[in-house]
């Protein structure tokens, strides 16, 4: 009787992670806030106006009341399943993301590598697009989202094993959050820690990558070709890709807020929301907003062998430091 | 409905068509409106690399008989329900241009234009207006008030 | 890199594209990232613009030949009236002289910024674009309060100039000269040193200068292969022999080479326009009109992409039997294959903007 | 008269000796040398290209062109204009004999002057006048639907300027004007086809207002 009702009980509770918090609607609108403000800011350090902060929304809405064209040439059910598989992903993706002092997601399970095997989905999403629509563009977008993809993995696979050792201690590595979340509010947050800085500044360079912001929006260079993959997407199926990208936001934000600053402050969930909402906004001012702002593309192999230089070789220092734990 | 219209039409995204023109409209619309002294981006307006985003459609030059069937094909291409501007006068009469031996304008024999600005070419302000035109056409279009392009009218493809 | 993408393919770009003013349509067949060949497909602008002109009369040639093209919009109708009083031997006043060569250097200005600031939205770097087009701002106000369009000043007529200029007028050029100046030196020390500017146009798109010689090639585009070849100092036209100025060249032949040269026209033009301003004569507008007499004539001068050249023939009617002008983009745009070859399909639009092509100009 | 500079004379004695022909020369205001030279027919043009590509001349460009004004005439010419050590010099080849004015074809000198290819491919176009030997002889502008040689055909420029406005937009401004103008066919009526007439003279704009532009206008007006 009791292990039915703490079923039912946990997965009402999985049903309200997965659908609204931090899942779901708390992600959407958060992550369409920050694209908002991100376009907001960027506006303003150009000396525009830009556009309104609810822009994001507006979007939305007009392509979900849009006509979906889908094109005679295009393999239909990929066109179709790839926005939706990106989608899925991050949703899924989102109930798992802790928001420390408010919840913790899953317990004692490395769910660091699962956000390690979620995060790609949605660029997988973007080359099943690119491949499926049988446009030119769409196979550069594909080859290079691809090659992109394996650029800034690498160093995003050493922050977390730089992260996981330090946690663990004497060459051993923990993945879980919750654990390096109690780690660092025992040690301090990985943010101030002398040895994790390289790896945090690598994490800040992947953002931008991840993304697909300037300099490193080559798979979508508009000016080179065309938004690439998804040139042929219209109406709702190009809405879900909005709104994947803005939840991608969130977690790659959210996941770097809980690996270098989980810190939290007294008063309560809500005040924490809001504690990790500012420390979202902020890493995405630094990391994409400034950045996109100050930058022009680079080409992919560039790309490529930046992220393979700079990046890779920060986080691997400290990877290094952790095992000699310094 | 008219609060989700009210919505739908703070987002125009648009699309330029270059139909033979002198270029002198396109760098008025697709660069100067961009930057931050006119910054069509605050009237929620993007510019889009593929038609199929597109929700208002900007169309220069006098239509040459080498881009009319492409301009065509774009055009059916964007997903209704979308608004049409004729930027500069030659879209409207063929400029001076008109009667030249590959001119196959004005562009209203071919597409059905919903607003003009004449100009040649027009400052940014006005295409910025006949941008605040097209979004109330659309609106209205989202309203049901004014028929969209489907039931009206056919662009007859040779 | 890229297996998925090993055998060759077409990209088509165009004419529709979003990086390109106008219409203009590469086949361009691609193995992965590389560009193996490069098919023009051109037309998609022509209008059948000398033929029109056999038309018209002469004086309405010169609204004509103002619509050519709106970035050079002043160059036309000056050469095609240069090639009419060539012809006639009509002497133009001498401060219809300087005004022309005024509204002239305005256009090139506006013209290389333009240029310069498309290139920093191909590669992405959307906050340069933004500056540079609001740096050009200045010089379209100039353009709307002096001659009352932002694109086509309509400048000049038959044995002269249209409308004067004021020194009150001159007083606010100057004055926005000063802003424009200001500015000019920070945007060439960001094109000339900004490491992800260089990294991208440094070496690419390369014009070796014997090419550029074989394919007689003039303008910003050969002055960066090192060519130094300049109709206002080879054959002087209208007062620029009473005027100091530098032929500004560059030895890189590549895509940022050609972006220098244009930047530093800019100054170049700047000081142009000062000189104009300090040495204006007084005196007459226009020349006293004759009957243009039957006969060839042909003219030339540098547009801002590089020399500009008309011929015309008239009968004594006052409607040419034939008008022909070749603008410079016509042998700037044919040498694109040898700069396209084997390039990146990431730098296809960052070569093809770095001709400064002008599609309408070509195919008239 | 006779060319200016030293480099002058060394084409006009190369071009004498390959033509037979003198190079005529006038100048303009500022004494910039004009050559024109008149070939007898297309067999000197070779010859006269070769001389003239051995002395560094630059091609700037080909016109086609017919030399009568009339309704029968077809004696085509075509001129070259060539840069040369700071002068122009325009060599015409005439492209009919006496008695006889079908065009004969003329040869390619691309083979001297790379950026002839283009020229070529449009007069070729525009005049219908065949090239010899040309290695790319394609369709430069022109679009295919339209015939080889428009420029040569003559048409009545009452033809040519029908009225260019078509009536959809007269009948917007009209029905915007609140004129009726039906017409009597109902195929073609009144009732604006697509969207609300739209009032030109008075745009309802409320938002935004434009940032006045004042900043930059001259200071004391005109």
């Amino acid at each position: 009787m009791s292990d039915i009702f703490s079923l039912i009980s946990q997965s009402a509770t999985g049903l309200f992670h997965l659908v609204v918090f931090p899942g779901g609607l708390f992600a959407l609108l958060f992550g369409l806030v920050l694209k908002g403000i991100d376009r907001k800011v960027e506006a303003r350090l150009q000396r525009r106006v830009g556009p309104p902060l609810l822009q994001p929304f507006y979007d939305l809405v007009k392509l979900a009341s849009k006509e979906t064209i889908i094109p005679e040439t295009a393999n239909k059910t990929l066109f179709m399943y790839a926005p939706l598989l990106g989608f899925t992903g991050m949703a899924v993706c989102l109930a798992l993301l802790p928001v420390p002092g408010v919840y913790y997601g899953m317990e004692n399970m490395g769910d660091m590598l699962v956000f390690f095997y979620l995060l790609p989905l949605p660029a997988i999403a973007l080359m099943v697009a690119g491949s499926s629509s049988s446009s030119p563009f769409g196979a550069l977008g594909f080859s290079r989202e691809m090659t992109l993809m394996f650029a800034y993995e690498v160093p995003l696979l050493l922050v977390i094993l730089a992260v996981a050792m330090q946690v663990g201690g004497e060459g051993s590595a923990e993945f879980s959050l919750r654990k390096i979340i109690e780690y660092q509010r025992e040690h301090g947050s990985f943010g101030f820690t002398l040895s994790m800085l390289p790896a945090f500044v690598a994490y800040l360079l992947y953002l931008p990558g991840t993304m697909g912001v300037p300099p490193f929006d080559v798979a979508e260079a508009e000016t080179e070709i065309l938004e690439g993959p998804l040139l042929e997407y219209s109406g709702g199926l190009l809405a879900f890709f909005q709104l994947t990208s803005a939840m991608k936001l969130v977690i790659a934000l959210g996941f770097g807020v809980v690996m270098f600053f989980p810190g939290t402050v007294a008063g309560g969930p809500l005040v924490n929301i809001v504690w990790f909402a500012a420390k979202c906004l902020l890493l995405m001012l630094v990391a994409l907003t400034l950045c996109k702002a100050a930058t022009a593309r680079m080409r992919i192999e560039q790309a490529l062998s930046f992220y393979l230089k700079y990046p890779a070789t920060l986080a691997l220092v400290s990877v290094v430091l952790a095992w000699v734990s310094l | 409905m008219n609060l989700f219209s009210d919505i739908v039409v703070r987002s125009p995204w648009l699309y330029r068509i270059n139909a033979g023109s002198c270029n002198g409209c396109d760098v008025e619309l697709a660069t100067t409106a961009c930057i931050p002294r006119y910054d069509v981006e605050r009237l929620g307006c993007r510019y889009c690399g593929s038609p199929r985003h597109a929700d208002i459609v900007l169309i220069t030059g006098p239509l040459t008989l080498r881009v009319r069937d492409k301009v065509l094909r774009v055009w059916q291409e964007i997903p209704e329900p979308k608004v049409t501007v004729a930027v500069g006068i030659c879209p409207i009469s063929g400029g001076v241009f008109r009667g030249g031996h590959s001119i196959e304008g004005p562009i209203d024999r071919y597409i059905p234009v919903d607003v003009n600005v004449p100009g040649c070419p027009p400052r940014p302000q006005s295409i910025m207006e006949g941008v605040l035109l097209a979004k109330k056409i659309w609106l209205d279009r989202l309203n049901g008030i004014a028929p969209g392009h489907k039931e009206e009218r056919h662009v007859s493809l040779p | 890199m890229s297996e998925a993408l090993g055998k060759e393919f077409t990209l088509p770009l165009g004419p529709m594209h979003v990086a390109l003013e106008e219409p203009m349509y590469f086949k361009v067949t691609v193995e992965g990232e590389r560009v193996r060949h490069v098919e023009i497909t051109s037309g998609h602008v022509h209008r059948g613009m000398e033929a029109l002109a056999t038309k018209r009369n002469l004086f309405q040639n010169i609204v004509l030949t103002e619509r050519v093209c709106s970035l050079c919009s002043n160059s036309h109708p000056l050469t095609y009236c240069m090639a009419i009083e060539n012809l006639a031997g009509i002497e133009v006043p001498r401060r219809a002289q300087y005004l022309r060569v005024l509204a002239d250097e305005i256009k090139r200005v506006a013209s290389h910024l333009f240029n310069v600031a498309i290139l920093a939205h191909i590669i992405g770097y959307k906050s340069l674009f933004m500056h540079v087009m609001e740096v050009r701002e200045i010089m379209q106000d100039v353009k709307e309060t002096v001659y009352g369009n932002r694109m086509d000043l309509a400048a000049n007529t038959l044995g002269g100039v249209k409308n004067d200029v004021d020194a009150q007028l001159f007083g606010y050029i100057t004055r926005s000269l000063q802003r424009l100046e200001g500015h000019m030196q920070e945007i060439i020390d960001i094109y000339a040193s900004n490491p992800m500017l260089c990294s991208r146009t440094v070496g690419v798109g390369v014009l070796p200068k014997d090419e550029a010689i074989r394919y007689g090639l003039v303008g910003p585009v050969a002055r960066g292969s090192g060519l130094a070849v300049d109709v206002r100092r080879d054959a002087p036209y209208g007062i620029y022999p009473e005027l100091s100025f530098n032929v500004i060249t560059e030895t890189g032949g590549d895509v940022h080479s050609r972006a220098m040269v244009r930047l530093r026209e800019v100054n170049e033009s700047i000081s142009l326009i000062r000189q104009i301003a300090a040495n204006l004569p007084e005196g007459k507008l226009t020349a006293p009109l004759p009957v243009i007499p039957a006969g060839q004539g042909c003219a030339r001068t540098e547009a801002p992409r590089g020399e500009l050249f008309y011929f015309i023939r008239t009968d004594e009617s006052d409607i040419p039997t034939r008008l022909k002008w070749r603008v410079p983009s016509y042998m700037n745009w044919d040498a694109l294959e040898v700069m396209m070859k084997d390039c990146a399909v990431a730098d296809v639009s960052l070569i093809v903007n770095s001709i400064d092509p002008c599609v309408s100009c070509t195919e008239r | 008269m006779t060319p200016t500079n030293k480099s002058n004379e060394i084409v006009h004695d190369a071009l004498l000796q390959a033509t037979e022909l003198a190079t005529q020369w006038t100048f303009d205001v500022k004494q910039n040398a004009f050559g024109w030279l008149r070939l007898n027919n297309t067999e000197s043009l070779r010859p006269a290209a070769k001389a003239l590509a051995e002395n560094g001349a630059r091609l700037c460009t080909m016109t086609a062109y017919v030399e009568e004004r009339g309704e029968n005439s077809n004696k085509k010419a075509i001129a070259y204009h060539f840069a040369l050590a700071n002068t122009v010099v325009t060599v015409t080849v005439p492209l009919y004999t006496a008695g006889c004015d079908t065009p004969v074809a003329v040869p390619s000198i691309t083979s001297w002057f790379r950026n002839a290819d283009w020229n070529e491919r449009e007069f070729h176009e525009m005049f219908g006048i065949d090239i010899v030997d040309h290695p790319n002889p394609k369709r430069l502008f022109l679009d295919e639907r339209l015939d080889a040689g428009i420029m040569s055909s003559l048409i009545p420029f009452s033809a040519m300027v029908h009225g260019a406005a078509t009536r959809n937009l007269w009948e917007q401004v009209m029905a915007a004007k609140g004129v009726d103008i039906t017409g009597s066919d109902g195929s073609y009526g009144l009732e604006n086809p697509h969207g609300a007439p739209t009032d030109i003279s008075t745009p309802p704009i409320e938002e935004p207002t434009f940032t006045p532009v004042s900043a930059t206008a001259p200071e004391n007006g005109n």
